[in-house]
C-alpha cells in the first residue's frame, strides 16, 4: 500500500531518475573503463536526456503534489523540464568535440553536466522552498565545478572562485530570507504559504516583506541582475564554452521558473509590493546589459552582457504580472535556450574545428569563409535581437505584448531603446563575419574529431530549425506556454 | 528549590568523577608501563613507592616544576591554548556516560523541603544525563584534534606541522567510521540516550547483536586515541615527538593527560554501548562499570605490546577502502536482520 | 474580388523564394545561370504583377485579391493579403525594378554572387509583402525581414571604405524606428482588445476604432518615428546620404526605388486613417517638417561633389514634396503624392543605374573627374539627360504629373506652402542642370574619360523600359489617377470625420494614462487654458 | 530539555578551571632560564633552515573535502537510526537506496584514485 | 524562555558579520567562511523560529541547509586549492585575468 503509492509517485518524478541515474551510470563507467580506452558518456548522456524528455511527455499524475507535498508534478514543470533538457541535449552535443580541447575529463564532465540539469528540473518543480533551495544548490554546485574543469587554464580558476564565491554569497541571503519566510508563515510549503497569505493579513508581515526581499537578491545574483552581476562576464569568459552557453540558458530559466513559482504560488498576496522593484531591476538589467555589450571584443564576453540584457527582459515579463507575461516569459526562455545555444554553437565549432572563435575578431570572414555556418551565426544573432521572422521576435512580442498589457509602457519604452542598441551589437558581429578576412586569421583544423564535428553540427542544425520554426510558426509553443502557466494562476 | 539541589548534586558528581577520572588518568600511565614491562619481561617502574606506585604523582610534581619554555612562535595565543583545548576536550565527554546505576534515593528531604531527584536524572551515575548524549560525546571528543592542530602549527617547527596535519587526516579518516559503527547500537537501542542503551541491555549486551559494529569500533578507536598501531603521528624515528614536539612542562602533560584521557573515555563508550555498561550481577554497579572499563584499557596496552606501528598509506587505505565500507554495511546489514527479525 | 482563389499576391511575394530555392541547387561556379535565374524569377514577378494590374477593379476602394488565414488563433494574428489603388502601385514598382536590378548587377557585381541574390530575391519578397501585408503583425514582420538582406547589400558589397559606417548606421537607425512601431502596434492591439474585447491586428478592423486623442497622438508619433526615418524625414534623414553613397548601384536602386516609399506609404496606410485627429492636429508640423525637407535637401544637392550623394539629398527633396502631398489631405495632394512616389522610383532609379554605369566605367563618382562625357557617350548622356528632366519635372515627363498636383493640393490648404515647394522646384532644376551640365557638357576635362565606352545593348535594354514608364506617365497619367482615387477618397475620407480636429486638441500630451484612459477629458486638467 | 546541559555546563566548567590552575601553577613553579639555543624549533639538534611553511601533498585536502562529504552523510543516518523501527520497510529501503548512492561515491572515489596514497 | 528576537538579533548581527567579511576581506578562504557564518546564521533563526513555533520543519531544514553547506565547502577548498596551484595566491585583488 505504502510502497505502492511509493512507487507511483517515483513515476511522477520519473525523468528527473532518469536524469539522476544516467549521470550516475555515467560515473560509473567513467571510473570502471580502462583508462586508454574510455568510454563515450556523450552517448550515453544523449540517451538518457532523451528518454527523460520522452519520460516527459507521459500523463501528469492525478494528484499535484507529491511526496507529502514535497514536489509539483504539473504543467508548468514539464515545460520547464523539457527546456531544461533540451538546452542539456544541446549542449551535450556541442561539447562531444570540443571538450579534448579545453582537456576537460570526460566522464565528469557529463555526469555533473546531467547533475546539474536533475538540480534545474528539481527547481522547477519543487513544492516547497527547501526543495527549491536544494535544486538549486544542486545545479550551482555542479556548475561551480564545471566552470572550473579546464583546471590547468588559470582564468577557468578565477572564473570558477568567482562564481562559486558570489553563487555561495547568493545562496546565503537566499536560505536567510527562507528563514523569515519560514518564521512569518510556519511552514515553507507554498501552498501552505499561500493558504496561510490568504487568510492572514498582518502578523509577521516585516518578516514576510523581508524575506521575499532576500530571496529576491539570491535570485537576483544567480540570474544576473544588475547591479548583482558584477560577475557574469568574467566568469562567462573563464568557463569553457559549452559551459557558458549551459550557464546562460539553463540556470537563467531555472531561477525563473522558481521566481514565479515563489510569487505566484507561495506569496502571491507579496507579489505586489516587488513589482516596482521588478520594475526598476529590469529596465536596470536591460539598459546595462546591453551598454556594456557594446564595447566588448571577445564574443563570449559579449554574450554573457547580451545574456544580462536579456534577463532583464524577461524579467520584464515577470513585472507585467499578468498571464501574458508569464506565457510570454516562458516563450522567451525557450526561444531564448534555442538562439543562444545556436550562437554558443557556432563558436563552440568554430572552436573545435579552428581553435579560434572567441575573439570578435577570429569571426572575421566567417560568413565567407564558411557561409553556412556564417548564415547561422547570422540567424542566431538577429533572432537575439529580435528581428523577425525568429524566434527572438516571437519572444521579445510577446514580453513587449504583455507589458504593453499591462500599461508598463515607459518600460517598454526602455525596453524598445534597448532593443536597438542589442541590434547594433549583435550587427556588429554580422559584420565581421561579412567583412572581408585578412586571411591569416584562419588556419586549417586543428583538432580532427569527426564525431564531435557531426555531433556539433547536427546540434546546430535543431538550434537553427528551431529558432526559426518558433519563429514562424509559434502558436503551438505559445498554447503549450499558457497552458503551463494556467496553474501558477 | 529544583535549581539549587542540580547545582549541589551535579557539583557532587562532578568533584568525585573528576576525582576518580583523573587518578584513572595517572594510574593508567602507570599501568601502561607495567604491563608493558610485564609483556616484555622487564620490571617497569618501581622505585617511587611500593611498585612503583607513586610514579604517577612523582611525574605530575615534575612536570610541574618544569620550566615552560616560551617559544618565539608568530602565533604565541594558539601555542599556549592549544593543550589546555585538548585536554578539556578529552576530559569532558565523561560527563554524559553513565558509570553506575542509581547512585542517591529516589525522594530527599533537603533543607526542610522534599526534593524529587529522579527529575533530571539526579539520582542516576551520570553527571549529566543529556538526549542524544552520543552525539554529545563524539561531538565533544573530536574536539581535541583542534588542540592538536593548533598547537601543531602554531608550534613554527616542521615536524609538529606535519604531525599535525596527519593526524588531522586520521583522525577525520576514522572518525567517519567510528560514527557509523555506533549507528548500529543506536538501531538496535532506538535511543542516542547513553541511559537509555544501557538499560536497552539489560537481556543481553548489544555486543551480541553488533559483534561487527564493536570490531569496527575498537579499530577506529585506537586510530582515534593515536594508540598503536596507529600512533603515526608521533612515531619519533619519523616526526620526533610529532604535534608536541615543541611543548615542555605541564603543556606537555596536559596532551599526555588528554591521551590517557581519551584512552579511558573510548573504552568507557565502549562499555557502555556494546558490553551492557554498568549492568552486571552481583557486583555494584559502579564496580561493574570500572571493571569493564579496566579491562578495555588493558586491551589497549596489550595490543601496543603486541602489534607494529602500520605505515600512513595503509592507515588511509584500511579506513578508507575497507573501515568506511565495512561500517556501511554493518548498518545495512543491521537493518535487514533488524527488519526480519521483528 | 474574393473569387480569385488562386493566391494571386502570394505567388507574386514568395515567387523570390521560390527563386532563392532554385539558386540553393546552382553550383557556385555556374554564374550565368544563377543571373538567369534571378532574372527569370522577377520577370515571373514582374509579369504576375502586370496579371494583378489586369485584374484590378478600378471601381472599388476596398481591398482586392484578399488572402486571409488564420495563422496565430489565440493573439488573433493572421495571413492578410490586399490591395487596394495605393499599394497596388507601389507593387508594380517593386515588381518592375526586379528585373531591371538584376540586369543591372549582371557584370557589376563578381564576388560573392550567390549570396547576392539570395539577399536581392529575400529582399524583393519582403518588400513585396510590406506593401501587401493587412495584418499588422504580418506587417511588422515583412518590414524586419527586408531590413537584413538590406544592410547586408550594403554591408558585402557596398564600397569598402566606409560601408560597415553606413550599413550599422542604416540598419540601427531603422530599427530604432520600426521597435517604437511595434510598441505602438501594441498599444493599439490591446486598446481594441480592452474596448471590443476582440484580439486581432486585422488592419480592416482597426480602422473602425475610435482611438481617444490624447492615445492618438503618442501612437502618431511612434509609427511616424518609424516612417520618417524610412522616408527619410528632415532630420531623420542623415542616415540616407551614406546609405545610398555606400551601397552598390542595386542597393541604391531599390533603396531610393522602394524603401524610401515604405516610408511615406506607412504615413497613408496607418497614420492618417488610424490617427485622424492627431494627424489634423499634427499637419502643420508634418507639413514643415515636409517644407524643410525640401528646401534643404535641395540646397545640400548644390554642394555635393559625389554624384551619388548628390541624388541622394535629391530624394530627401522629393520625399519632401511626396509628404506634403499627403499632408496637403486632399485628394489632389494624395495622388500627386502618390504619384510621385512611383516618378521618384523610376526617376531616382534611372539615376542611381546610370551612375553606376558610370562608376562601372571610370570608377569615380566624384564630378569634378567628369565633365563633357556628352561626346564620348551620347547614348548615356540621352539617358541620363532623360532621368534628369524628369526628375526636375519637366511637362511631358512624369515628375511633372506628381509635383503639379501637389502644388495644388498645398495651394488649396495654404497658399505660401505651394510656394515654399515650388521653392524646391526651382531649387531642383537648378541643382540637377548644372551638375548635368558639369557631368555632360563642356570639354572632356579628363584624358580617362575619352575612351570611355558607350551603353551596351543589356544597359540599354534595361533603361528603355524605365524611360517608357517616365514619359508613359507624364503624357497619360489618367488611367493610374483613376485605379488611385477610390482608395485615395476612402483614405481621405477617414480622415476628416466629423468627430475630427478641434476638440480634443486641448488634451494632454501624456501616454502614461495609456491605453486605459477612455476620456481625454480627464486629462485636460492638466492643461486648463487650452480648453477655450 | 536544555536543563540537561546545565550539569554538563558545571562539569565542563569544573574541567576548563582544572585546566587552568595546573596552568597558571606550573608556570608559577616552573623556572624560567632562557637560551639562545632553547628558543630555536626543535630538529634533532640541527639549525632549522629556510621557511617554516612546509608544502604537504594534496592528498590531505582531498581527504578532508571527502570526509566533510561523508561526515555530513552520517547526519542523515542518526535520526533515521534511532527511528528505524517506527518507519518499516519504506524507511529502509529509502535509507538503503542512500547508502547504495554514497557507495557508489565511494567506488567512484577509489576507482578514481582519490584514495591512493603512494 | 529566552525571547525569540534575542536569536534573531544574534543571527542578524552575525548575518552582518558575514556579509561584511565577504564584501571587505580580500582572502579567498576568509571570504569563504564569511559566507558560511551567513549559512549558519541562517540556521540559527531557523532553529529559533522552529522552536518558537514548535514547528519542527525548520529544525529539519537545518540538516538540508547544512548538507548544501558542506558540499560547498568541499566544491570551495578545491577550487581554492586548484586556483592556488596556478596562482600562487589567494588574495581575490591579486586574481584578475578577466577583466572588461
Amino acid at each position: 500500500m505504502d510502497g505502492l503509492k511509493y512507487l507511483a509517485e517515483c513515476a511522477g518524478v520519473l525523468p528527473f531518475l532518469i536524469v539522476v541515474g544516467t549521470g550516475i551510470v555515467i560515473l560509473l563507467v567513467d571510473a570502471f573503463s580502462p583508462l586508454g580506452r574510455k568510454g563515450h558518456p556523450a552517448y550515453l548522456a544523449c540517451v538518457g536526456t532523451v528518454l527523460a524528455l520522452a519520460a516527459l511527455f507521459r500523463p501528469l499524475p492525478l494528484e499535484n503534489e507529491l511526496f507529502g507535498g514535497m514536489i509539483y508534478a504539473d504543467a508548468f514543470a514539464v515545460f520547464f523540464n523539457a527546456v531544461f533538457l533540451l538546452g542539456t541535449l544541446l549542449v551535450v552535443l556541442l561539447s562531444v568535440g570540443v571538450l579534448s580541447w579545453e582537456r576537460i575529463e570526460r566522464g565528469e564532465y557529463y555526469a555533473l553536466l546531467l547533475f546539474s540539469t536533475a538540480g534545474m528540473m528539481l527547481m522547477a518543480q519543487a513544492a516547497n522552498l527547501v526543495m527549491l533551495f536544494l535544486g538549486l544548490e544542486i545545479f550551482s554546485i555542479a556548475i561551480y565545478v564545471l566552470v572550473g574543469m579546464p583546471r590547468h587554464q588559470r582564468r577557468a580558476n578565477e572564473a570558477s572562485l568567482k562564481y562559486f564565491l558570489l553563487g555561495a554569497f547568493a545562496s546565503g541571503f537566499f536560505v536567510y530570507g527562507l528563514t523569515f519566510l519560514y518564521g512569518a508563515v510556519g511552514s515553507l510549503s507554498m501552498s501552505a504559504m499561500a493558504a496561510y497569505l490568504g487568510t492572514t493579513q498582518t502578523l509577521f508581515n516585516a518578516y514576510l516583506l523581508l524575506g521575499s526581499a532576500l530571496v529576491l537578491v539570491g535570485f537576483s545574483f544567480k540570474i544576473a541582475l544588475v547591479p548583482f552581476h558584477m560577475w557574469t562576464p568574467d566568469v562567462y569568459e573563464g568557463a569553457a564554452t559549452p559551459v557558458t552557453a549551459y550557464m546562460a540558458v539553463g540556470v537563467k530559466a531555472a531561477v525563473f521558473a522558481a521566481l514565479a513559482r515563489v510569487f505566484w504560488l507561495a506569496l502571491p498576496t507579496i507579489r505586489p509590493h516587488w513589482i516596482p522593484v521588478f520594475w526598476v531591476l529590469s529596465a536596470l538589467t536591460m539598459t546595462v546589459g546591453n551598454v556594456m555589450a557594446l564595447t566588448q571584443q571577445n564574443v563570449k564576453r559579449m554574450l554573457a552582457y547580451s545574456s544580462i540584457a536579456h534577463a532583464g527582459t524577461i524579467l520584464m515579463a515577470v513585472t507585467a504580472a499578468s498571464d501574458q507575461g508569464l506565457t510570454g516569459m516562458l516563450v522567451y526562455l525557450l526561444a531564448y535556450t534555442f538562439m543562444n545555444l545556436g550562437a554558443f554553437g557556432v563558436v563552440i565549432y568554430l572552436q573545435e574545428r579552428y581553435g579560434v572563435g572567441e575573439a570578435l575578431e577570429d569571426l572575421r570572414g566567417l560568413g565567407f569563409q564558411s557561409p553556412l555556418l556564417g548564415a547561422a551565426m547570422a540567424v542566431f544573432l538577429f533572432s537575439l535581437a529580435g528581428i523577425p521572422p525568429t524566434a527572438g521576435f516571437i519572444a521579445k512580442f510577446f514580453v513587449f505584448a504583455a507589458a504593453v498589457r499591462a500599461d508598463l509602457l515607459w518600460l517598454v519604452i526602455i525596453g524598445v531603446l534597448n532593443s536597438v542598441v542589442a541590434v547594433y551589437y549583435y550587427l556588429r558581429v554580422v559584420v565581421v563575419m561579412y567583412s572581408r578576412s585578412a586571411e591569416s586569421g584562419w588556419h586549417p583544423a586543428i583538432s580532427e574529431s569527426p564525431a564531435g564535428s557531426v555531433a556539433a553540427a547536427g546540434a546546430l542544425v535543431l538550434a537553427l530549425w528551431a529558432t526559426l520554426h518558433l519563429g514562424i510558426f509559434p502558436h503551438a509553443f505559445w498554447e503549450w506556454a499558457r497552458q503551463s502557466v494556467y496553474v501558477l494562476l | 528549590m529544583d535549581w539549587i539541589a542540580l547545582v549541589i548534586v551535579t557539583g557532587i558528581k562532578t568533584l568525585f568523577l573528576l576525582l576518580v577520572f583523573l587518578t584513572a588518568v595517572a594510574y593508567a600511565t602507570l599501568m601502561e608501563r607495567k604491563v608493558l614491562g610485564f609483556m616484555q619481561l622487564r620490571l617497569g617502574p618501581n622505585r617511587v613507592g611500593p611498585w612503583g606506585l607513586l610514579q604517577p604523582v612523582a611525574d605530575g610534581v615534575k612536570l610541574l616544576f618544569k620550566e615552560d619554555i616560551a617559544l618565539p612562535v608568530s602565533e604565541p595565543k594558539l601555542y599556549a591554548v592549544a593543550p589546555a583545548v585538548t585536554a578539556v576536550a578529552a576530559l569532558s565527554p565523561f560527563l554524559a556516560i553513565p558509570f553506575a546505576d542509581r547512585i542517591a534515593p529516589d525522594v530527599v528531604t533537603f533543607l526542610g523541603s522534599t526534593v524529587d531527584l529522579t527529575r533530571f536524572s539526579m539520582n542516576r551515575g551520570v553527571v549529566a544525563d543529556i538526549p542524544g548524549s552520543v552525539l554529545f560525546i563524539l561531538a565533544v571528543s573530536s574536539l581535541s584534534t583542534y588542540g592538536v592542530v593548533l598547537g601543531g602549527w602554531a608550534s613554527d617547527n616542521r615536524y609538529s606541522l606535519l604531525g599535525a596535519v596527519r593526524v588531522t587526516a586520521q583522525m577525520i579518516s576514522y572518525e567517519l567510521a567510528l560514527g557509523m559503527a555506533v549507528i548500529g547500537v543506536l538501531m538496535v537501542a532506538g535511543s542516542m540516550r547513553m541511559t537509555e542503551i544501557v538499560e536497552a541491555q539489560a537481556r543481553l549486551p548489544f555486543i551480541v547483536y553488533q559483534p561487527l559494529g564493536f570490531v569496527l569500533y575498537m579499530i577506529a578507536a585506537f586510530a582515534e586515541t593515536c594508540r598503536t598501531p596507529f600512533d603515526l603521528i608521533e612515531c619519533e624515528n619519523e616526526l620526533v615527538a610529532g604535534y608536541h614536539t615543541e611543548y615542555s612542562s605541564m603543556r606537555f602533560g596536559l596532551f599526555q593527560l588528554a591521551e590517557y584521557a581519551h584512552i579511558i573515555t573510548v573504552s568507557g563508550v565502549a562499555v557502555t554501548l556494546f558490553w551492557g555498561g554498568w549492568q552486571g550481577p552481583w557486583l555494584p554497579s559502579g564496580l561493574w562499570f570500572a571493571l569493564k572499563t579496566f579491562a578495555l584499557v588493558f586491551f589497549f596496552i596489550w595490543v601496543r605490546a603486541t602489534f607494529p606501528r602500520v605505515r600512513f598509506d595503509q592507515l588511509m587505505h584500511f579506513g578508507w577502502k575497507v573501515l568506511l565500507p565495512l561500517s556501511l554495511g554493518n548498518i545495512i546489514l543491521t537493518g535487514c536482520f533488524l527488519m526480519l527479525w521483528r | 474580388m474574393e473569387s480569385i482563389s488562386f493566391p494571386l499576391l502570394s505567388a507574386i511575394i514568395f515567387s523570390p523564394l521560390a527563386g532563392v530555392l532554385l539558386l540553393a541547387f546552382v553550383d557556385r561556379e555556374n554564374r550565368d545561370l544563377q543571373r538567369w535565374i534571378a532574372l527569370i524569377t522577377t520577370t515571373v514577378v514582374f509579369l504576375l504583377g502586370l496579371v494583378l494590374y489586369g485584374a484590378f477593379d478600378e471601381g472599388t476602394a476596398g481591398m482586392q485579391f484578399v488572402e486571409r488565414h488564420v495563422w496565430h488563433q489565440g493573439l488573433g494574428i493572421q495571413y492578410f493579403l490586399g490591395v487596394d489603388g495605393i499599394s497596388l502601385f507601389l507593387m508594380l514598382l517593386t515588381a518592375f525594378l526586379g528585373p531591371i536590378c538584376v540586369l543591372a548587377s549582371w557584370t557589376d557585381i563578381q564576388e560573392r554572387l550567390k549570396e547576392f541574390l539570395v539577399s536581392f530575391l529575400v529582399l524583393e519578397c519582403g518588400m513585396l509583402g510590406v506593401f501587401a501585408a493587412l495584418d499588422l503583425f504580418l506587417f511588422y514582420i515583412f518590414w524586419e525581414v527586408m531590413l537584413i538582406p538590406m544592410a547586408m547589400l550594403i554591408l558585402v558589397w557596398g564600397n569598402p571604405a566606409r560601408r560597415v559606417y553606413a550599413a550599422v548606421k542604416f540598419f540601427v537607425y531603422t530599427m530604432a524606428g520600426s521597435v517604437f512601431m511595434l510598441v505602438g502596434i501594441l498599444v493599439v492591439y490591446f486598446h481594441q482588445a480592452r474596448t471590443t474585447g476582440i484580439y486581432s491586428f486585422d488592419l480592416l478592423q482597426w480602422y473602425d476604432l475610435r482611438l481617444p486623442f490624447s492615445l492618438q497622438l503618442w501612437l502618431f508619433l511612434a509609427f511616424g518615428l518609424a516612417f520618417a526615418i524610412k522616408v527619410p524625414m528632415f532630420p531623420f534623414h542623415t542616415w540616407l546620404p551614406d546609405a545610398h553613397t555606400e551601397a552598390p548601384t542595386v542597393g541604391s536602386v531599390i533603396l531610393a526605388g522602394v524603401l524610401l516609399k515604405m516610408g511615406t506609404y506607412g504615413f497613408l496606410r496607418f497614420n492618417l486613417p488610424l490617427f485622424p485627429d492627431a494627424t489634423a492636429y499634427l499637419v502643420p508640423l508634418m507639413v514643415v517638417l515636409a517644407i524643410i525637407g525640401i528646401i534643404y535637401g535641395a540646397f545640400m544637392c548644390l554642394v555635393q561633389k559625389d554624384l551619388k550623394r548628390l541624388i541622394a539629398y535629391s530624394s530627401v527633396s522629393h520625399l519632401g514634396f511626396v509628404m506634403l502631398g499627403i499632408f496637403t489631405l486632399n485628394v489632389e495632394g494624395v495622388q500627386g503624392g502618390l504619384i510621385q512616389m512611383v516618378n521618384h522610383g523610376l526617376s531616382t532609379g534611372a539615376l542611381f543605374l546610370l551612375v553606376g554605369m558610370l562608376y562601372e566605367r571610370r570608377h569615380t563618382r566624384m564630378i569634378a573627374d567628369f565633365g563633357g562625357l556628352a561626346k564620348p557617350v551620347p547614348r548615356l548622356a540621352a539617358f541620363f539627360m532623360v532621368a534628369t528632366l524628369a526628375s526636375i519635372g519637366l511637362p511631358g515627363l512624369n515628375g511633372f504629373v506628381g509635383e503639379f498636383l501637389i502644388l495644388l493640393g498645398a495651394f488649396r490648404v495654404e497658399a505660401y506652402w505651394a510656394v515654399l515647394g515650388a521653392t524646391g522646384i526651382v531649387l531642383g532644376a537648378w541643382y540637377m542642370l548644372s551638375m548635368f551640365q558639369r557631368v555632360m557638357f563642356g570639354t572632356v576635362t579628363h584624358e580617362e574619360n575619352t575612351g570611355l565606352s558607350d551603353l551596351s545593348r543589356r544597359e540599354v535594354g534595361l533603361l528603355v523600359p524605365v524611360v517608357l514608364f517616365i514619359v508613359w506617365i507624364g503624357i497619360g497619367p489618367t488611367p493610374f489617377l483613376q485605379k488611385m482615387e477610390p482608395s485615395v477618397r476612402a483614405t481621405l475620407e477617414r480622415v476628416s470625420l466629423p468627430q475630427g480636429a478641434g476638440t480634443h486638441r486641448q488634451a494632454a500630451l501624456w501616454p502614461l494614462s495609456g491605453p486605459g484612459t477612455e476620456s481625454a477629458g480627464g486629462m485636460s486638467l492638466t492643461h486648463p487654458a487650452g480648453s477655450k | 530539555m536544555t536543563v540537561y546541559y546545565v550539569p554538563a555546563l558545571v562539569y565542563m566548567g569544573a574541567t576548563i578551571v582544572l585546566v587552568s590552575v595546573i596552568l597558571l601553577l606550573s608556570s608559577q613553579l616552573g623556572r624560567r632560564r632562557s637560551t639562545p639555543e632553547k628558543m630555536l624549533p626543535y630538529e634533532c639538534g640541527v639549525d632549522p633552515q629556510g621557511t617554516m611553511a612546509v608544502h604537504y601533498p594534496i592528498r590531505f585536502y582531498v581527504v578532508a573535502m571527502i570526509f566533510i562529504i561523508f561526515d555530513i552523510e552520517t547526519v542523515f543516518l542518526y535520526p533515521w537510526a534511532v527511528v528505524f523501527r517506527d518507519l518499516g520497510w519504506f524507511g529502509f529501503v529509502e535509507m538503503f537506496l542512500f547508502a547504495v548512492i554514497l557507495v557508489i561515491g565511494l567506488v567512484y572515489l577509489y576507482r578514481k584514485g582519490a584514495l591512493e596514497w603512494d | 524562555m529566552v525571547p525569540l528576537n534575542y536569536y534573531l538579533v544574534v543571527s542578524a548581527i552575525l548575518f552582518s558579520v558575514g556579509v561584511l567579511g565577504v564584501l571587505v576581506r580580500r582572502n579567498a578562504i576568509v571570504i569563504f567562511m564569511s559566507i558560511e557564518l551567513m549559512l549558519n546564521a541562517a540556521n540559527l533563526s531557523f532553529v529559533a523560529f522552529s522552536r518558537f513555533m514548535e514547528n519542527f520543519d525548520g529544525q529539519l531544514f537545518v540538516f538540508f541547509v547544512m548538507v548544501v553547506a558542506a558540499a560547498e565547502v568541499t566544491v570551495g577548498l578545491a577550487i581554492i586549492v586548484t586556483l592556488y596551484r596556478n596562482w600562487r595566491s589567494i588574495f581575490v585583488d591579486r586574481i584578475h585575468l578577466l577583466k572588461g
